[in-house]
């Protein structure tokens, strides 16, 4: 499936009929995040027009503020709009999905960051796929490439307010990685991690003056690690001539700062989830999913487009190894972030 | 302390052209309280266009070759379509207050609630998001000005702080500030449209078309507010455009009565507001002295603290000063010809 | 002048109406050459709506202008000014907050690419302002600078303009003495020059001192056009009034009783300037009288009432009302313990115009036990009272008790708050310029009742600028200049000419001669 | 005798309902003018789009064919009622401050004030020691009490420091979103454990509190629907009440007409500013406080560069009713209709529910001349009304 190229699929289609087999839902974010919502629904619209299905998205009323309920109008809208299956990414949808699976039992969902869901009777929801992602490794990834190639001074800006455990498991697996890469060359490496003005994912001058103050100060590279945050780091990172990784897609053709960005396969992994219910195998996702990593190709670094000097594709392709054989487990518990335990990282938290 | 200055500009600058913007309004007469919408409306316009110019393609090539005085026609050209629309939109102000007489204050709300609406519905059947970016790359890399394009390899205070990574639109507005302010003390037309905002009566006993006047009054507000919008979504949201500006309209009204309506204080007004906007992103990394002490860091108060100060300042501020501020006299007293 | 037509300016036949008013009936007004030119009238009786007529700011439906013989069109300002006509307006057009010499400049600058020229403007203002005796301070802010420096500016504004025919609308209702004999001689001046004047006023004695002829205008009709030297006051004022005047009101001698309102070295701040506005002032009224202040407005008689009837606080001194101390009481509280207002201003105080009629007839009393249930209000009760009042004091309205104040003519709002104050019978009515604004009719009414009040054993303060009221209604005149209370008359054996001395400051009473 | 009173009741609404028609005509050209540029949207759906703006609320959906199908539909209606309920409070909170000449724009100041304190009180105090009716009736209350004070700051600096009241209520607004975003922040009443959210406190069903139905779920099935609307509308009869029948609504008129000839008749105005600030104050927070007692809303903490929408819609409601507070009744269901119509737009055509707030903005900015309006019928009646006046 060509995902990278479906942004130039529409995102508007009107059908004859006006109901649509295939629904996309938000929780919060911005439909062209340019990361997580808009690489998930390309993920659904190339689906659609690889198939020749109707596809519409729903954004729940009251935009980065809405409500369980809203999600679940939302989600029922979907549904009464005909949808056979429907997409839900993020994993604040959890309550509305909850209530809205239980109720229309022949409409399938794909709970992207999710996981599995109980019914009012007690078992868990086999028209539910949960799928989530062992971000950590991705994180890991970047924050060691970024030592590796000589950057010294690191920031991360994380959205969802330090709740979100995805943002959380890239956070936490960002920092083992620079821990990592920096005991190996044995330097010390300073560490800025913030999730400040991130609570909604959005840009704001808040977010740009402040990481604008940190390039100001030294930091050379951040881990935009929050959707349409991105915007505001990058536009500090241009000001400053520094640099930016980018999260979830890879989003080097979005701005010339991006040294690399920490993938991982939103799209695929609701193309994949799409294919199975048409193709007949629902069944093999249904109630339990899937948890995506570098052993299924759905986290890891684009190497064709980042801009490494240093760190070669070699190393990268040794350490993915590593990661796939198992050899190299890397924690995704985030709750054991802390200055002691990175032992060469200088570990400074803003709040 | 270049940082803190060059990023305290960033946020006064629009704050500063829009509380100009005021002025004009209220010398006329009319109170224009509709300047939050009309930024948000100049916001869109502004970043409609360079979505579109950039679509189209018709600086690619000179982006490619990094010609930037091309980048900066191309941002003034954005700066005047979206002063010549906030321009347009003010004129419905216009009409409500000046033509049919009506409730200024009211007219002023519905623009400031029209502005976000409208501004969204088309976002989002554009766009199918709430948000209007630019169509590639951000706005540093396109507009900013570095001193290496300028040619300069020095390095001094003047130099990082005026020089470096700014952006044109900072002295553009200072220039604009600067003649609109003379032009409002040193010319007939000003001395014409300050009559009118305290005595429509006498001036029109002179001869002075007080309609025409207000006209131009709101036109000028609205085009310093349609140019204030967009600079402030070009240089503190990355040209972004999404049906907010974050309450600085409003602010801009503050600054405008904390200064008194009279343009020096004005400028003052919005440097103090553009200061405590700037500290309270950035306190953490505010190096003051230069000598890498965080002091705002040290004191360890919270940024929420520093985020209502502007507010609560202006209140404090207007609680002492509330009986020496003069607004114009005449401002928001719809003006009838048939009662002359 | 000669070879040159004989008159400047000719109105001719000028019909001029508004809604259900015809201000202007076939007027026609010539103006000679060099002349001062009176046009006298009572209130309402169309002499500011000529000279707008004149001066573009109405059109007129029927008539003809001419200048220099030649018919014009007046269509605004712009025109008049381009004519060389000017006007002086009854409320002063002026920017407070621009300097003197930016109202004179106004309209009419000088400019290169736009921008003013004022060092030019300040040479030719300064050379006008020498030769005609002007004196103003060019750089002074209008709001701090006296009445009468007020009017210069806007004599220097049409100087400025090079206006020969110079329009004054009753230039010297906020004069002092001295101030109008100044204007008077200014205005000679003037005429020496060659300009010619249209000077607006309904006071006979100004009018036989500075004017040529005199145009008398009633109900909006011309009456006639005399020569001063050839008439006299008393034919003038019968010409202005349509039958002769005297208008005495018939009044027993009064009775007078116990002090009803006692005031003690009162003092009470100026808003305006750093002084007081009131200073050290003593008298009392009595039961069963009518004590008028007389005085030029502007001499501390408002802020006195604003202090009597705790609109304003006194700076110091002491009130008392039936022998109760009432300096710091609130208003509510005076008005409990006695005190009715007639208020100058009926439309900012007197009057809530956007309430009903029986709304603002229960504005002093809809707390009293009578109009209430409980916190709620007996509207059946407010109305029957309404019905009671608009019936025994004729107050005339479209709609009776729900008719929109706003709507009722000013007589009619006038009588509302009459029957208001007067209904709430208490000892002491504080009566400020009744009948300011009304018709003949009307004022008569007016005076009837407060006189009726008196017979009642009332105590009434009364403020008035009228001279004729003062003189007919009072048994008691203090007058008032500068903030001080300068004497005290019996009506009966006082002229009008002794209390004008005593109100310019030219005369002043020992104070222990009154001092009760 | 009341002839008069009664036609001018009649114009204000006849003002009211065209300046409604020509709002939602703007709207219905909006609409059609994005139909007619855009090429991915047809006629046909630009009519769908047209004729959900005016029956959104009856919309049933679509049927087999594709058509949209209106009807009676319980959920849509109930949400309506419930969307209505914050919105008819900050209308009266606009309304009653404009009967005394205040221009409230700080309700959504006061409704973070009163949904600040409602939270806190009904999360704060288990339900386990104390009656869960009684903790709902302290918030509820609290929540008021907050708006109260809120309200009266604006009022007393407008009153005692004649500060401009619009530019207080401003300010407060502002500062109200930074300190309920501090408060918060500081406070433990965050959202986490829940695990499914960031960014927003525990709904207070989480303590067990929420506002009873009162059977509106039977008649509204699958709605939000909750008592609130009765409260709302309970306080609506009682802003009548007080503005038209008793002294204090008076007092607070006559303020409002005129400020001078109120205190020349002894009403303390300065006194009776603040307190119908307190009022509009209390509407307010009310609105805020039965917003998120409903039980299944939850409130964004976060709130400091937003400030809540329904504090704006007040001034709307107000304006559209002539500040009459069973007009606002009305109104308020009327806004509330509008944005289930935006909602249906969004989920059934390509259009988005901002339209309705074009619709809103249109609406006010006719009502900013509405007397304009009501004199041009004024005088298309003025025979009438002359011939009226020849019989009485
Ligand atoms: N703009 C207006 N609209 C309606 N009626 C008006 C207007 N101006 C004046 N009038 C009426 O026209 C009549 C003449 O008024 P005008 O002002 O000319 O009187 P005046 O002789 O100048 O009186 P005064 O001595 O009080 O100044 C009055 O009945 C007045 O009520
Ligand atoms: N300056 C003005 N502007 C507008 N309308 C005016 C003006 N002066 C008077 N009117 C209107 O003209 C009408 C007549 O007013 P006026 O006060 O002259 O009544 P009146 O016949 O003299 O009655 P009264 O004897 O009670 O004073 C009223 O309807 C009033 O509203
Ligand atoms: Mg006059
Ligand atoms: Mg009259």
């Amino acid at each position: 499936a060509d995902i990278a190229g479906a942004d130039d699929i529409e995102d508007t289609m009107t059908s004859a009929d006006g109901t649509y087999e295939l629904a996309f839902i938000t929780d919060v974010g911005q439909l062209k995040d340019k990361s997580f919502n808009q690489g998930t629904w390309n993920g659904v619209k190339s689906y659609a027009a690889e198939h020749g299905l109707s596809y519409k998205y729903y954004q729940p009323a009251n935009g980065d503020q809405a409500t369980d309920d809203d999600r679940y109008d939302a989600i029922k809208a979907a549904v009464d709009g005909g949808a056979k299956v429907a997409v839900c990414a993020g994993y604040m949808q959890g309550a509305a999905l909850t209530k809205a699976a239980d109720e229309f039992k022949d409409t399938m969902f794909v709970f992207i960051d999710g996981w599995p869901l109980t019914g009012a009777d007690g078992n868990i929801m086999s028209n539910v796929a949960p799928v989530v992602f062992k971000e950590e490794q991705c994180g890991y990834f970047a924050g060691y490439a970024l030592v590796k190639e000589g950057f010294e001074k690191i920031g991360f800006c994380g959205g969802g307010g330090g709740t979100n455990p995805a943002c959380c498991r890239y956070g936490y697996g960002f920092a083992q990685g620079i821990d990592a890469a920096a005991a190996e060359l044995g330097k010390t490496v300073d560490l800025n991690y913030s999730w400040l003005y991130g609570a909604t994912f959005s840009a704001s001058p808040e977010l740009q003056t402040m990481v604008n103050g940190w390039y100001e100060n030294g930091i050379e590279v951040v881990f935009a690690c929050g959707g349409p945050m991105f915007d505001s780091i990058t536009a500090a990172a241009a000001e400053n001539d520094c640099f930016v990784v980018g999260v979830d897609s890879d989003q080097s053709y979005d701005s010339d700062t991006v040294v690399t960005s920490a993938l991982k396969g939103v799209g695929e992994a609701a193309y994949l989830a799409i294919a199975k219910y048409y193709d007949g195998n629902w069944d093999e996702i249904a109630g339990t999913g899937i948890n995506l990593g570098a052993a299924e190709g759905a986290t890891g670094l684009p190497t064709e487009t980042w801009s490494m000097q240093t760190y070669t594709v070699e190393e990268y392709e040794d350490m993915l190894a590593a990661v796939i054989a198992g050899e190299l487990a890397v924690d995704d518990n985030y709750e054991n972030l802390s200055d002691e335990a990175l032992e060469s990282v200088n570990l400074s938290i803003v709040e | 302390m270049a940082f803190l200055i060059r990023q305290t500009l960033i946020y006064a600058v629009p704050l500063m052209v829009v509380a100009l913007a005021g002025v004009f309004a209220e010398r006329s007469g009319i109170i224009n309280l509709a300047l939050e919408g009309i930024m948000i409306f100049g916001a869109f316009i502004g970043v409609l266009f360079v979505h579109l110019v950039q679509k189209w393609g018709w600086f690619e090539a000179a982006k490619e070759v990094g010609n930037w005085g091309a980048m900066q026609l191309f941002l003034l050209m954005a700066m005047a379509v979206s002063a010549a629309l906030g321009m347009v939109f003010s004129l419905l102000l216009a009409f409500a207050a000046i033509n049919l007489r009506a409730d200024q204050t009211i007219g002023g709300t519905a623009l400031n609630l029209m502005a976000p609406a409208l501004v969204l519905f088309l976002i989002r059947v554009i766009n199918n998001q709430n948000t209007m970016q630019m169509f590639k790359g951000d706005s540093a890399s396109w507009f900013m000005l570095k001193k290496k394009m300028l040619g300069i390899t020095g390095s001094n205070f003047f130099i990082d702080t005026f020089l470096n990574k700014v952006y044109l639109t900072t002295y553009i507005c200072v220039l604009v500030f600067i003649v609109l302010s003379v032009i409002l003390y040193k010319t007939r037309f000003g001395l014409r449209l300050r009559s009118c905002g305290e005595n429509p009566h006498a001036a029109d006993s002179l001869g002075i078309n007080v309609l025409k006047m207000r006209y131009h009054g709101v036109m000028i507000s609205g085009a310093l507010s349609g140019m204030g919008g967009f600079v402030y979504a070009m240089t503190t949201a990355n040209c972004t455009a999404n049906g907010e500006v974050a309450g600085f309209g409003f602010l801009a009204l503050a600054v405008m009565i904390f200064g008194n309506w009279k343009p020096l204080n004005i400028a003052g007004a919005a440097l103090l507001f553009g200061l405590f906007k700037c500290i309270a992103a950035s306190y953490y990394s505010l190096d003051i002295n230069g000598d890498g002490v965080y002091l705002l860091k040290e004191i360890g108060l919270s940024s929420n603290f520093y985020r209502l100060l502007p507010y609560l300042i202006t209140l404090i501020v207007l609680a002492f000063t509330s009986k020496s501020s003069r607004a114009p006299k005449a401002a928001g007293i719809p003006y009838d010809i048939g009662s002359r | 002048m000669e070879g040159a037509p004989p008159y400047v300016i000719e109105m001719l036949h000028i019909t001029k109406e508004f809604p259900g008013v015809r201000a202007n009936d076939d007027i026609t007004l010539q103006l000679k050459h060099g002349e001062i030119h009176a046009l006298l009238g009572e209130n309402g009786a169309g002499k500011s709506t000529l000279m707008s007529v004149l001066f573009g700011l109405y059109k007129p439906e029927a008539g003809e202008i001419r200048k220099d013989g030649k018919t014009v069109r007046i269509n605004d300002p712009n025109d008049a000014t381009a004519l060389h006509i000017g006007m002086v307006h009854q409320h002063f057009k002026l920017i407070e907050v621009f300097s003197v010499l930016d109202n004179i400049i106004l309209g009419a600058e000088d400019t290169k690419l736009g921008f003013l020229q004022k060092k030019d403007a300040r040479k030719k203002v300064q050379a006008l302002s020498e030769r005609y005796g002007l004196k103003v301070d060019l750089d002074a802010k209008v709001e701090d600078i006296t009445v009468g420096m007020q009017q210069r500016v806007e004599i220097l504004k049409m100087l400025y303009r090079e206006n020969e025919v110079l329009i004054f609308d009753e230039p010297t209702a906020v004069l002092t003495p001295q101030e109008i004999g100044e204007l008077m001689h200014i205005m000679r001046g003037l005429t020496r020059e060659g300009k010619s004047i249209l000077f607006i006023s309904h006071k006979l004695n100004e009018i036989m001192e500075v004017a040529d002829r005199v145009t008398v205008l009633r109900k909006g009709k011309h009456i006639g056009t005399v020569h001063t030297k050839e008439t006299t006051k008393t034919e003038l004022s019968r010409m202005m009034v349509g039958r002769p005047v005297q208008m005495v009101v018939d009044k027993e001698p009064a009775d007078a009783g116990d002090d009803v309102l006692t005031v003690k070295d009162v003092s009470v701040p100026s808003r305006l300037y750093k002084r007081d506005a009131v200073s050290k002032v003593n008298f009392s009224v009595r039961a069963g009288e009518i004590l008028c202040i007389a005085g030029i407005d502007g001499n501390g008689q408002t802020e006195l009432i604003h202090a009597l009837t705790g609109l304003e606080r006194p700076s110091c001194g002491h009130i008392s009302l039936c022998g109760i101390d009432i300096t710091s009481a609130s208003i509510r509280q005076r008005s409990l313990k006695g005190m009715s207002h007639i208020p100058e201003d009926r439309h900012k105080h007197g009057l809530v115009l956007d309430f009903t009629l029986e709304q603002n007839l229960v504005l002093q009393r809809y707390y009293e036990p009578r109009f209430r249930n409980g916190i709620f209000i007996r509207f059946d009760e407010v109305r029957s009272y309404a019905n009671a009042l608009i019936r025994q004091y004729d107050v005339r309205s479209g709609q009776g008790p729900i008719t929109p104040v706003r709507s009722m003519s000013g007589g009619n709002q006038q009588k509302t708050i009459i029957a208001r104050e007067i209904d709430r019978d208490l000892p002491l009515i504080v009566a400020v310029q009744p009948t300011r604004g009304l018709d003949v009719g009307a004022i008569e009414y007016i005076h009837g009742q407060l006189v009726a009040q008196r017979d009642a054993g009332k105590a009434i303060l009364l403020v008035s600028l009228e001279l004729d009221e003062v003189m007919n209604l009072s048994d008691r005149i203090l007058v008032m200049y500068g903030g001080e209370i300068v004497g005290q008359f019996d009506p009966a054996q006082v002229s009008t000419e002794e209390l004008g001395l005593y109100m310019a400051g030219a005369k002043r009473q020992k104070e222990e001669a009154w001092r009760v | 005798m009341s002839g008069k009173n009664e036609r001018n009741v009649l114009r204000s609404i006849l003002a009211s309902l065209i300046s409604i028609l020509i709002g939602m005509g703007m709207g219905s050209l909006v609409i059609l003018i994005v139909g007619l540029c855009s090429k991915n949207l047809t006629l046909k759906s630009t009519w769908e789009g047209i004729r959900l703006i005016a029956l959104g609320v009856f919309s049933t959906g679509r049927n087999a064919a594709g058509e949209l199908t209106f009807g009676f539909n319980p959920a849509s209606m109930g949400n309506m009622l419930f969307r209505a309920t914050p919105i008819i409070l900050t209308g009266l909170s606009v309304g009653i401050a404009f009967k005394s000449g205040l221009f409230n724009i700080g309700a959504a100041g006061q409704y973070l004030a009163g949904t600040c304190a409602t939270l806190f009180i009904a999360l704060s105090i288990p339900s386990k020691i104390v009656p869960a009716w009684l903790i709902w009736l302290l918030a509820f209350l609290g929540g008021m009490a907050a708006g109260a004070l809120w309200g009266a700051i604006p009022g007393m600096l407008k009153a005692f420091l004649n500060i401009n009241e619009v530019l207080a209520c401003i300010m407060s607004n502002w500062i109200a979103a930074n300190v309920v975003t501090w408060l918060f922040d500081i406070s433990n009443l965050k959202n986490i454990v829940e695990s499914t959210k960031s960014g927003y406190i525990y709904k207070t069903t989480f303590n067990g509190i929420a506002t009873p139905k009162l059977g509106l779920d039977k008649l509204f099935p699958g709605s939000q629907v909750n008592g609130g609307i009765l409260i709302a509308i309970l306080l609506a009869v009682l802003m009548y009440i007080l503005i038209s029948r008793t002294t204090l609504g008076y007092e607070l008129k006559a303020c409002g007409a005129n400020r001078y000839a109120a205190r020349y008749a002894g009403i303390k105005d300065r006194r009776n500013m603040v307190l119908s600030m307190a009022i509009a104050g209390a509407m307010a927070g009310a609105a805020g406080s039965l917003y998120y007692l409903s039980g299944n809303t939850e409130f964004y903490w976060s709130t400091y560069q937003i400030l809540p929408a329904a504090g704006f819609n007040g001034i709307p409601v107000a304006l559209l009713a002539s500040n009459n507070p069973i007009g606002i009744i009305f109104t308020g269901m009327f806004m509330s209709t509008l944005s289930i119509s935006g909602l249906q737009l969004t989920n059934l055509t390509a259009y988005n529910e901002y339209i309705t707030d074009v619709i809103i903005s249109v609406i006010v900015y006719l009502s900013a001349f509405s007397l304009v309006i009501r004199m041009w019928l004024g005088g298309r009646r003025k025979k009438a009304a002359q011939i009226g006046k020849e019989d009485e």
